[in-house]
């Protein structure tokens, strides 16, 4: 059983989702959804914890490089796990308000949601390159649909947009899949880090190289191509919002350093097309200029969402620095973040599903009435900026660490002060929270108390997010064996 | 808002001010005689020269105070500016002119008129 | 009791103040009384050379260190903790208390702090925890909320600025040195050292870093104030006298800050204000002893911080009490309160008289050390610097407040006194500042160096009556100036400092990008919609501000135009990595033809037609170059030959050896396919030095290790 | 490397550009879908073009009298038998943001974008404005209630 637990996580929630459509009963959808994510976390979780070395599944018998095969390395399997137990949390104990959002369509809903799943697992499970794609594409199209279903009509013109930028992104990975296998004739991913050092001379690869990054870069919402993401995010059920800000973006990150250390190499993408030169000013750019919209934002899911374009940022800082530090801290920050922002967005929800709308000043004083979510965010908050004692603070200490190992103390400075930007926007929510008067005229609350699905999950993640904080060496390690992994069989 | 309000009775203290004011000049008298007379018959501690004059503390106490307050005033012309000077919006100059309240909290008052008619 | 040690002092505080929202009314302000108490207690129970370890991040930390030094600051905190929870008394909200007793806490931890992660650590906390006490002004007062929010803001990205320069410095010094021991450091010896330098002086408030301790302070609450000036420069000061002890450059920044801030104390009109300048003030008297670093000035700083917070707390306590009670504290707006609240006037005069030294209370005791160890060091010019900031502190603290307060005009307010558990904490305060100054010697007993302040004797003749003449004779100057009506009044409004380069220009500065970026994308963007050649008019009425913000959503196109240039600028810069252009193509055309070539050889012999189909391609192959053109046309020639040379050879063997039998026709065939296979071998002969010379010459140049890595 | 050698990849430069132009500069949403469709028409036809090899024939399996013939050069098929997935996807892709456009038109009237973003901004304001006047109202109802409070205190 054991060995077939890469497919598993994937054919699990992609099987489901025809069988929600099929069973067409609104409460057993609800559970068969969430029984499928926890599965293939399970499954994520079980081959995390056991594997002593990368496993590799030959789908359907072939033999790799022939027949397609799926792989997971350390850092695979963990981003796996982090994206199967979001899904599980944002869709098991999703708020009240998620399910209003969706009724009516719940089978629609959960399959959608269950195909999603199914892509961003596939994409980080397999270990072929056109296989990426496909996976992609299935979590981009039910990713369209998900958001088409918020509430507002707003949402139809978020999703609209999201399908442009994300089918151009999916078409630039497509070209940039197909030029690469023009130049090393195979799709495999270990064949093609073996072939591509013959051609890596070739302009063609450039050109693969380039269209790769800027379709993920586009996926991944990299600074100037960052403008899907915060009316997608502010926009979708709010089930969605916590499970995209999550994932999406992690697995579209995990991907650009799976092509950029696996397949084409640190040593060609770092010292001769000098990636990290380009990628490293747009980070930084990010850094600031999404936090800085966070500041200015009205609304709660807004303010987030530009919060995570800036929390983009550090990744791509990270990835650009080119070194195993660097992935090391990119990859721990990946899971911080991803912990952190799904909390913050299912307290956003918890929020929204009591007063009936997402502005800012409609939370005025409301710290006091929700002491406990509003406490959640409190602690969500800090982790964001990198308070001592969050798990924020240990992907921020890895990655002024790998700053500092990589002999560019300026940078570190820059982290540091767009940090500050961090507690500013977040401090503003706290402001809000506790520090005003219940607006005297404001509509009544939509309902009177949080129901216990609205902020135990919520509760649960900052839970993990503090304690990870304290108990640092749990995520480090781990981690540091999974960039070391990957780092070692690229150079 | 004090134009309003009687002052309480005069104080003891307010009666006094002028002798208070006098006791000062008269222990400043003392201190310079205790001085003097300190100088002539006890052994002065100094670290510097300039400690062993008499009186030298009472002059730097006197001129110090003077020339701070005086110089204070002088600064006043300088730094000194209405109580709400930092609340004052900033406007940008550049090509497209942007209203100053995007550091402001609440932008949308000065789009509150017409926006409002907007859907009439 | 070893359980107990096993936390850090301050703990119990931090701790117990989660569960202050569990109590009400009378029980939750007798529990914040009782913590302080009990942390005090607990900290009774570490000996001095305690040292606590723990482990974090992998670091081994030392969580505990107990000295001289930072026992006296910790006594020092638990006595301002609890005199600021008794001054609290009154305030039914949770939050401040909570706030009050995890700030305490966390510079109580910071002062035992023995490494430099774990003094982050709590040094961010403190930033985090007072900025409540500022924030919660705004409950009290609705219509200052936005002003006490953007106050607050600025304060707490300072103090986070400062906790975040620690934090790389500390990273730094680690990579340098691989110690996170905090101890004495040499700013020349890393750059980390500087930065955390840096950081401690942003606390510290060094000049040109000063500001936010008078835009901060004078905006928190009643209580809050007296919160904050007790323990965030005081824990800088710990910082500065275990890290810098003895770094000259201290001498001329303290010698600074004694002397610019009286300036202003003179001219501000918020006397909460007044205050925070001559904290600025008193700090810079530290900062001096801290420089000069002989036993007797860091006794001084420790002392002087000791006495200082005690009557800073006074005077702060005293005008909360002022503000508490008539809702404004701007001198032009008060006057005669001493009839009022007699007992508040008295503890504030005490305060007054303390903070300026005066004789027989504390500060007389303590400032002269610092003062003292600066003329054993010969410093003339300091001396006399220290000597001007007494005289300027004897006006703004020991006169101003009390005078402009409690006597001058009297405005006609009609107040209560200050409520009972104000006053019994300013008794309080009061009392111990006059202890301190009739008993100095219970004081020198804590200090760092003890056997220093045993030798010391405050009370010497000359000092006494130089103190005096110097205070005496600052008030004359004060009277004359009164009388001759050119002391300067007390007016409604500002004084410009250093805050004003980041609040104007920042504000602008943000403002202005802002209209940069959002001009830049319409422009971008607008030019886009040029290339369709439709409506710019519409665009710019759908673009008028306040539309076109960088914070709205963008269109579909617009994006996707930045995608698009986006990729062209990586195209730009990956084609022009490693390959030029002329060279490149020839590479390119190169490689083309070996791979053919390979082609052909990797075909098995007797597949002739593949063989005859990939000698086509190479015949056909388009290439740039006489050489390769060349080196085509032999190979092409040689392997057509080959070909051609097998075909025959292949037919002769389906014939098979002659005899007999065989008809004429087949001999005659025979005859033929010999011919031409000897030809196609004499052409392959004729070829095959150009080809096979040829494609080596190429495979050495562009593809060296081709065959080897296939 | 002459035009007509190459020409193909130059058709799918100029499809592709094409593609995104729409995209970029045509406001109607449907036309910025076909404009889309156009652009991952335009990688199918790169792919087949990369699949093909100079002198192959298609490649379908050839039988000589039942038995397979050998030594024949085919054109790769993989990049053909890739092409039939990103088929379905552009296929799916499109019928997913007709079905948005349909939705679109029926909530805001319009399928144009300048229209649809005129009227969400619109939208947006309008909130913000009845949020600030709201705030506004509060906080003056609020500060009243404070000094009520304060005087209160005072006088008790």
């Amino acid at each position: 059983m054991s060995e077939h637990l890469p497919i598993l996580m994937v054919l699990v929630p992609l099987l489901s989702a025809p069988l929600v459509v099929f069973i067409k009963h609104r409460k057993a959808s609800r559970v068969i959804a969430t029984l499928a994510c926890a599965l293939s976390a399970c499954a994520a979780w079980t081959l995390a914890l056991q594997m002593s070395s990368a496993v590799s599944y030959p789908l359907g018998g072939w033999r790799p490089a022939i027949g397609i095969e799926l792989r997971v390395d350390f850092a695979g399997a963990y981003v796996a796990a982090i994206v199967s137990t979001i899904a599980t949390f944002a869709i098991s104990l999703g708020t009240r308000g998620t399910r209003e959002d969706v009724v009516g369509r719940e089978m629609f809903f959960y399959a959608a949601f269950l195909m999603c799943v199914a892509g961003l697992m596939g994409m980080v499970v397999t270990g072929d390159a056109f296989n990426v794609f496909v996976f992609l594409e299935i979590s981009s199209l039910s990713t369209y649909t998900l958001v088409a279903m918020g509430k507002e009509r707003r949402a139809l013109t978020a999703a609209l947009n999201y399908l442009f930028l994300g089918t151009l992104g999916g078409t630039f990975v497509l070209i940039g899949i197909g030029l690469m296998y023009q130049m090393t004739g195979t799709l495999n991913a270990a064949a093609v880090s073996a072939r591509i050092r013959e051609v890596e001379h070739l302009r063609t690869t450039h050109v693969a190289f380039a269209f790769l990054a800027v379709g993920l870069g586009i996926k991944l919402a990299v600074f100037p191509l960052h403008q899907w993401l915060p009316g997608a995010y502010s926009q979708a059920p709010h089930a969605v919002s916590s499970f995209l800000a999550g994932t999406a973006t992690k697995v579209m990150y995990f991907q650009l350093i799976r092509v950029v250390v696996s397949f084409f190499g640190v040593a060609y993408v770092f010292d001769t097309l000098h990636f990290g030169d380009f990628l490293l000013p747009l980070s930084l750019v990010a850094m600031f200029a999404g936090s800085l919209s966070a500041i200015f934002q009205p609304s709660l899911r807004r303010l987030l969402a530009y919060s995570s374009i800036g929390q983009v940022g550090y990744l791509t800082l990270a990835l650009s620095l080119g070194t195993e530090a660097g992935l090391n801290a990119g990859l721990l920050h990946l899971g911080a973040h991803a912990v952190t922002k799904t909390a913050l967005f299912l307290i956003a929800a918890a929020f929204i599903a009591q007063v009936g709308d997402d502005r800012l000043d409609r939370l005025s004083g409301l710290g006091k009435r929700y002491p406990l979510l509003s406490l959640g965010f409190v602690l969500g908050g800090l982790s964001l900026i990198g308070v001592p004692g969050t798990v924020g603070f240990v992907s921020k200490w890895a990655l002024l660490e790998a700053v500092l190992a990589g002999g560019r103390p300026w940078l570190a400075f820059l982290i540091l002060a767009s940090s500050m930007l961090a507690v500013v926007y977040v401090f503003r929510v706290v402001e809000v929270l506790y520090f005003r008067a219940p607006l005297a005229n404001a509509p009544p609350l939509a309902r009177e108390r949080a129901d216990w699905g609205s902020w135990v999950p919520a509760g649960l993640l900052v839970l993990v997010s503090v304690g990870l904080g304290v108990w640092s060496e749990l995520p480090s390690e781990y981690v540091a064996t999974a960039a070391q992994s990957l780092f070692g069989g690229a150079r | 808002m004090s134009d309003a309000r009687e002052p309480l009775p005069e104080s003891a203290i307010e009666r006094n001010a002028v002798n208070i004011q006098r006791a000062v000049v008269g222990v400043c008298v003392l201190l310079l005689l205790a001085d003097v007379a300190f100088t002539f018959l006890g052994h002065r501690h100094t670290h510097f020269g300039f400690e062993g004059y008499i009186g030298v503390y009472a002059l730097v106490g006197f001129v110090s105070y003077v020339g701070l307050v005086l110089s204070a005033k002088l600064l006043r012309k300088l730094v000194m500016r209405p109580e709400d000077y930092y609340d004052a919006p900033v406007v940008a100059a550049a090509p497209v002119s942007e209203p100053a309240p995007v550091s402001e909290p609440a932008p949308a008052t000065e789009v509150a008129p017409d926006t409002t008619e907007d859907p009439s | 009791m070893n359980a107990l040690t096993q936390l850090f002092p301050g703990a119990l505080m931090i701790l117990g103040a989660c569960f202050v929202p569990l109590f009400r009314g009378r029980a939750r302000s007798a529990y914040v009384l009782a913590l302080p108490l009990l942390s005090a207690a607990h900290l009774a129970l570490f000996s001095l050379g305690h040292q606590g370890s723990a482990t974090l991040f992998g670091y081994t930390l030392e969580l505990v260190r107990v000295d001289a030094l930072s026992r006296i600051f910790g006594v020092i905190f638990h006595i301002a903790a609890f005199l600021c929870c008794l001054y609290a008394f009154h305030v039914k909200r949770p939050l401040e208390h909570v706030a009050t007793l995890v700030y305490a806490g966390a510079a109580i931890g910071a002062t035992f702090a023995g490494d430099l992660l774990t003094l982050f650590v709590f040094w961010e906390l403190t930033a985090l925890s007072s900025v409540f006490l500022i924030l919660a002004r705004g409950l009290d007062e609705p219509e200052r909320r936005e002003r006490v929010f953007r106050v607050s803001m600025r304060y707490l990205v300072i103090q986070v600025g400062s906790g975040v320069l620690l934090l790389a410095g500390t990273l730094l010094y680690y990579q340098g040195t691989r110690s996170l021991h905090f101890g004495r450091m040499n700013l020349e010896e890393s750059p980390g050292a500087l930065f955390i330098f840096l950081a401690f002086g942003i606390k510290a408030a060094f000049p040109l870093l000063h500001n936010w301790v008078q835009d901060a302070y004078p905006e928190a609450s009643v209580s809050g104030t007296v919160v904050l000036a007790s323990f965030t420069t005081k824990l800088a000061i710990y910082a500065l006298a275990r890290g810098f002890a003895g770094t000259d450059v201290l001498i001329p920044i303290g010698a600074c800050m004694t002397a610019f801030p009286i300036f202003f104390a003179v001219l501000e009109n918020d006397l909460r204000r007044v205050l925070a300048y001559s904290l600025n003030n008193q700090l810079g008297y530290m900062v001096v002893g801290i420089g000069v670093g002989t036993e007797l000035a860091i006794n001084g700083a420790a002392a002087h911080a000791f006495a200082h917070i005690l009557y800073k707390g006074l005077l702060l306590m005293s005008m909360g009490a002022v503000l508490y009670r008539t809702g404004t504290i701007k001198a032009s707006e008060l006057g005669g309160l001493h009839k009022s609240m007699p007992l508040t006037t008295a503890f504030c005069i005490i305060g007054a008289l303390s903070i300026s030294a005066f004789p027989g209370l504390s500060g007389f005791v303590t400032k002269s050390m610092i003062v003292s160890a600066v003329g054993e060091a010969h410093l003339l010019v300091i001396f006399g610097v220290l000597l001007f900031a007494s005289a300027g502190v004897c006006d703004h603290s020991g006169i101003k407040i009390p005078f402009f307060t409690f006597f001058a005009h009297d405005q006609g307010w009609k107040v209560q006194e200050a409520p009972k558990h104000m006053l019994l904490a300013m008794g309080l305060a009061a009392a111990l500042c006059i202890g301190i100054g009739v008993f100095p010697s219970a004081l020198y007993a804590l200090l760092p160096f003890p056997e220093a302040a045993a030798q010391y004797h405050a009370y010497e003749t000359t000092h006494v009556l130089t103190m005096l003449q110097l205070l005496f004779f600052a008030g004359l100057a004060f009277i004359t100036l009164v009388r001759l009506g050119v002391y300067p009044p007390e007016l409604p409004a500002i004084n410009l400092d250093t805050d004003y380069f980041y609040r104007r220009p920042l504000k602008r500065f943000v403002v202005e990008s802002y209209a940069l970026a959002s001009w830049v994308r319409e422009r971008t963007w607008g030019m886009a919609l040029g290339l369709r050649g439709r409506a710019l008019a519409s665009l710019r009425r759908n673009h008028e501000p306040p539309r076109g913000r960088l914070g709205e959503p963008w269109t579909a196109g617009a994006t996707t135009l930045f995608a698009a240039l986006m990729l062209f600028t990586l195209l730009l810069l990956t084609s022009s990595a490693g390959c030029g252009g002329g060279e490149d193509a020839e590479a390119n055309d190169a490689r083309l033809l070996l791979d053919r070539v390979g082609a052909i050889e990797g075909v098995p012999e007797q597949a002739f037609e593949a063989r005859m189909e990939r000698v086509e391609v190479l015949r056909r192959l388009p290439l740039r170059g006489e050489s390769l053109i060349a080196v085509r046309e032999a190979c092409a020639e040689m392997h057509g030959a080959l070909l051609e040379a097998d075909v025959q050879n292949a037919l002769i063997h389906s014939i098979g050896a002659p005899d007999e039998d065989t008809p004429a026709e087949e001999l005659a065939r025979l005859e033929r396919a010999f011919t031409a296979a000897e030809a196609a071998a004499a052409r392959v002969v004729v070829h095959r030095d150009a080809c096979v010379d040829g494609t080596a010459t190429l495979r050495a140049r562009y593809a060296p290790d081709r065959r080897g890595s296939e | 490397m002459t035009l007509p050698n190459v020409w193909n990849y130059w058709a799918v430069v100029v499809l592709m550009m094409v593609g995104l132009y729409i995209v970029i500069a045509k406001p109607n949403y449907v036309k910025k879908l076909m404009g889309l469709s156009l652009f991952q028409v335009s990688v199918i036809m790169l792919y087949v073009s990369m699949g093909r090899v100079t002198g192959g024939t298609a490649p379908i399996y050839i039988l000589d009298d039942g038995a397979p013939r050998p030594f024949v050069l085919y054109t790769n098929p993989v990049p053909h038998v890739l092409m039939l997935t990103a088929i379905v996807v552009g296929i799916a892709t499109t019928a997913v943001g007709l079905a948005l456009v349909v939705r679109i038109r029926e909530a805001y009237g319009s399928s144009e974008e300048d229209v649809v973003a005129e009227l969400d901004r619109r939208e947006v304001e309008a909130a913000n404005a009845l949020a600030a006047q709201r705030a506004a109202e509060s906080d003056a109802s609020s500060a009243t209630a404070a000094h009520a409070g304060a005087s209160h205190e005072e006088h008790a």
